[in-house]
């Protein structure tokens, strides 16, 4: 079987753009965001054509079928992550989804005196609202080194840390190293040996995982999940979190409004049960119906395939760049479970020079501290040039990047 | 057409018989005024009220002398009151397992769109689940 | 001159669905949200099709191109809104621009025995994050009553309350009763005599102004003013708070994560200065690009026109609709700037059998509290039904939904 | 062509010869090496820093004995530091006064996609607009 690349690269309308010199569009930045299969277009697009309307609360025929499909893509989406409807609360992306944790939960069940863990590994979207938090409260932030030699975690460290900790928050998969943690083990640890023995809370920014790993958030057994659309071939303006039902009635409102309320009077407010009670005002509903359809897309994929065809790609493009003179990788692409992300420095071309040089051969490669400062200071760099690999990418692709990197090396070396 | 209680066969064939949306709309603010057992606006209370319905409507079930079930209901939408009151007649009196095994499809069969109040939940959908358990219930319990 | 109909009606796809018994769709729910034009549809498929990146920190050509285009939709948003592009923050929409307001300004320069004013008139997002706040820290809010008699605000209770306020919090423009209040002089008020003579800030939600009134915000003379993208053409997923840059400065830092960050260390975060000290994580950029797209297309049309055009005809609808034996209005379609709202009741027909029954031939009308409880509470009613009108609609809609609410009185009333 | 500075007009013109865009960062990479007062990176402090830049780049603009404009540079990138070289070279020992007119455009007739580093503010405009600035303050000061 395996994936037929053919067939999934002409789902992609802007794959056969073609750039400067006519060169073509390779893709090399889905860490960042992915792009959209026509699919997803579509039901944007058909939701705008035939069906926009708000939702809740109105009984024309418009708003029913809104509802209905924003309703449905929260069935549909919390299936595919192994849950309930009632388990995902629509954020703006994982950032939100993130903050929502911090302002929600957080606030209204640790108080000074608590510890939240997190790592070295982290993206910024998970270590600056629990530095606000702790500035706010209090709340002593521990952080979880990277070993240097391995660039995984210190488990050992965590499994020290984690038995003060009443709140643990790891990243699932870096967006820098490709390396993905053994979110199962820190789970496991959490649960029972975390806040002296009573078992932590665990929050998984799983933002860099979902894109080619099939997460079951029941299964996963962690209490908060946090996700981005628009890295899994959905659009840009949404996420979720996901959130263990018994743990969601003891948040907070965040943000608040209309629609999250039960009753309003000049006195006070109630608040409506669930995932409602935390989407305030009118929800992202085009946004919604896009990123059901790129789950709906994605399911008709093989993920085990679509992983081992990005960590593949990562791991011999990896191998073939080292033998670049001058190029030196951070990361680790000698393990079986590493997602498609490859950094790199050279030691002489700037990496921002490294990304024109190569944008100019038409490929789209990030460069800079990737939202993780601290994991920065780990690696002792102040940035890398990143590529990031997803389904539709190939080997051809990877050759040429390869290739071209090399005839930079020689020509700006 | 599925095997439906025969009362409601007969109420889904009245509304297959109008000629359009407006027509079933009559048929059903009739409906409102012949529910079987009203339940007092005094009598509606947190318990008995039917979630995810935009307007109020409160559902009790009952069951009679005979061990049939009962449905005693209102609303203050006619439209729902209609569906509350067609609901009654259709299992009046029935043995609670039967309730309890009853599809809410008959609904789309009388093509009354009001069935689809677009809440966050199906209101009428929340109701029927809520009479199937409790039917359910009874059943054991007995 | 005046507005061609028949152009602007032929920009937007989904006036041409046909409902059931094949009947046009005629929807007055725009107070909801507005249909968008297929210029703004374009646009987001353009963005995906040739352009989709994340922005802001990479050098490649799509990165570039998206940046400068979600860069470009905040310069001219701004410029609609008569200011200068760093005025302007982007957020999900009114409800998140308002609770901005109300974490990041007001958690900073609030504190015990400050009070803030607001109004009965004021829909749930105006009131709830004030409520939320008022029991976290001790604030004070006091609303200003609506006149039962005008249905405007009580303008003598403002003069006096306004006194003691630190921040005004008032709604433009009603999405119930239509009436537009006279925000100029409420501003005026405000900074003379508010806060004992020192000046209070004001906040005016603009959501339901916004697609029918050229707004400067320079001008007007606030300090915060809120939107939201979907309820003037634009996709749903983006609205936006504009502030006054002085007052930027002062406020802390809301939702937190990458980009909105100038430095990360384990220590602690340093942060950007403007906007993007607020916009953390991936923006909305497909939204920018669509809300950039539905101003493009307002610009087109003389927004005096729009007004005249949407409040004759509300005008009109709700003066035969008062002929209706049974049918009482709830608004003021009397005062020259009243606005495309018209609420009504039946005295015997429920607002929702109203709405169904509506529906049936074609109508999207609204019924229900319009998340604004305490101003129902105020009319003395649990909800209404609502119709809306935006520039596409037309005097022969109009005329229609009349002789249709009328049949429909004569046969279930 | 618009009317620049000969020096400039000489640079544009290598540009234009270039082949491709890889031939055209050859050549910036050259220029980055022919930095008429290359700034130490001792002397990179926040204040000459120019925002809007991903990559870390600082200019000065000083007076040379004749009254001539002068611009001390530097950066990390190679990209960057050779457009500012290529300013530096453009405007050096210019009066202040047709300095503080120049346009940014030559960047574009050199087709040189680098300037468009999409910072949040394009850093070469940035960088552009502090230059001009200080040559326009330079003007009025004198
Ligand atoms: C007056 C007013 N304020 C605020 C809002 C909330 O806007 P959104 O739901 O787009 O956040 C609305 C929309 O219903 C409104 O009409
Ligand atoms: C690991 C990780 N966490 C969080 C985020 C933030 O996601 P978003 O920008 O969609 O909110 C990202 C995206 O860059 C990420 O890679």
């Amino acid at each position: 079987m395996g994936l037929d690349l053919e067939a999934i690269r002409a789902d992609f309308p802007i794959l056969s753009r073609t750039m400067d010199g006519g060169r073509p569009l390779v893709y090399l930045d889905n860490a960042a965001t992915t792009q959209k299969p026509k699919q997803v277009i579509e039901a944007m697009n058909s939701y705008y054509e035939n069906t926009n309307s708000n939702v809740h609360r109105a009984v024309h025929t418009l708003a029913g079928e809104a509802t209905e499909g924003y309703e449905n893509a929260r069935t549909e989406i919390a299936a595919y992550f192994g849950s309930p409807r009632d388990h995902l609360i629509f954020t703006s992306g994982t950032t939100e989804a993130i903050n929502l944790v911090a302002y929600g939960w957080a606030r209204a069940n640790l108080s000074k005196g608590d510890v939240i863990v997190t790592t070295e590994m982290e993206h910024h979207a998970d270590i600056v609202p629990w530095q606000i938090l702790s500035k706010e409260r209090g709340i002593e932030i521990r952080y979880i080194p990277l070993e240097r030699d391995t660039l995984t975690l210190d488990m050992d460290a965590f499994e020290i840390a984690v038995k003060d900790a009443s709140l643990i928050c790891v990243v699932h998969t870096s967006n820098v190293l490709g390396v993905r943690n053994d979110v199962e083990r820190i789970i496991q640890l959490s649960k029972t040996k975390g806040n002296r023995g009573n078992g932590a809370f665990v929050m998984i920014d799983a933002a860099q995982a979902a894109p080619h790993e099939r997460i079951n958030f029941i299964e996963l057994g962690c209490d908060f999940l946090a996700l981005s659309s628009h890295k899994m071939g959905g659009p840009t303006g949404i996420g979720g979190l996901f959130v263990k039902p018994e743990i969601m009635e003891t948040m907070d409102p965040f943000i608040s409004g209309g629609d999250m309320i039960e009753t309003v009077t000049l006195e006070g407010s109630t608040f409506q049960k669930g995932p409602p009670k935390f989407e305030a005002g009118t929800p992202r509903i085009a946004e919604a119906f896009g990123w059901h359809a790129a789950i709906k897309w994605l399911s008709t994929h093989n993920m085990e395939e679509v992983h081992e065809h990005v960590s593949n790609l990562a791991r011999h493009t990896a191998e073939q760049m080292s033998k670049i003179s001058g190029i030196k990788i951070y990361g680790r692409h000698d393990l079986e479970n590493c997602s498609g992300v490859v950094s790199f420095l050279h030691e002489k071309i700037h990496a921002e020079d490294l990304a024109h040089l190569l944008d100019s051969g038409g490929f789209a490669v990030r460069t800079g501290h990737h939202c993780a400062q601290p994991l920065m200071e780990a690696l002792g760099v102040s940035s890398t040039a990143r590529i990031s690999f997803w389904l539709y990418n190939t080997q051809e692709e990877a050759n040429a990047f390869v290739g071209h990197l090399e005839s930079i090396v020689e020509r700006f070396g | 057409m599925t095997n439906w209680p025969l009362p409601l066969k007969k109420i889904i064939a009245e509304f297959q018989d109008c000629f359009d949306r407006m027509e079933r709309y009559e048929l059903l603010f009739d409906y409102a005024n012949k529910l079987p057992h009203e339940l007092q606006s005094k009598d509606w209370t947190e318990e008995n009220r039917v979630k995810g319905c935009q307007s109020k409507a409160h559902v009790e079930c009952m069951i009679d002398e005979n061990g049939g079930f009962q449905i005693h209901g209102a609303a203050d939408a006619n439209l729902v009151q209609g569906l509350i009151a067609i609901l009654a007649i259709g299992v009046d009196g029935m043995p609670p397992s039967e309730v309890a095994s009853l599809s809410p499809k008959f609904v789309d069969e009388m093509d009354v769109k009001a069935s689809l109040t677009p809440s966050r939940a199906n209101g009428f959908l929340n109701m029927f689940e809520m009479i199937r358990n409790t039917a359910a219930d009874m059943e054991t319990e007995a």
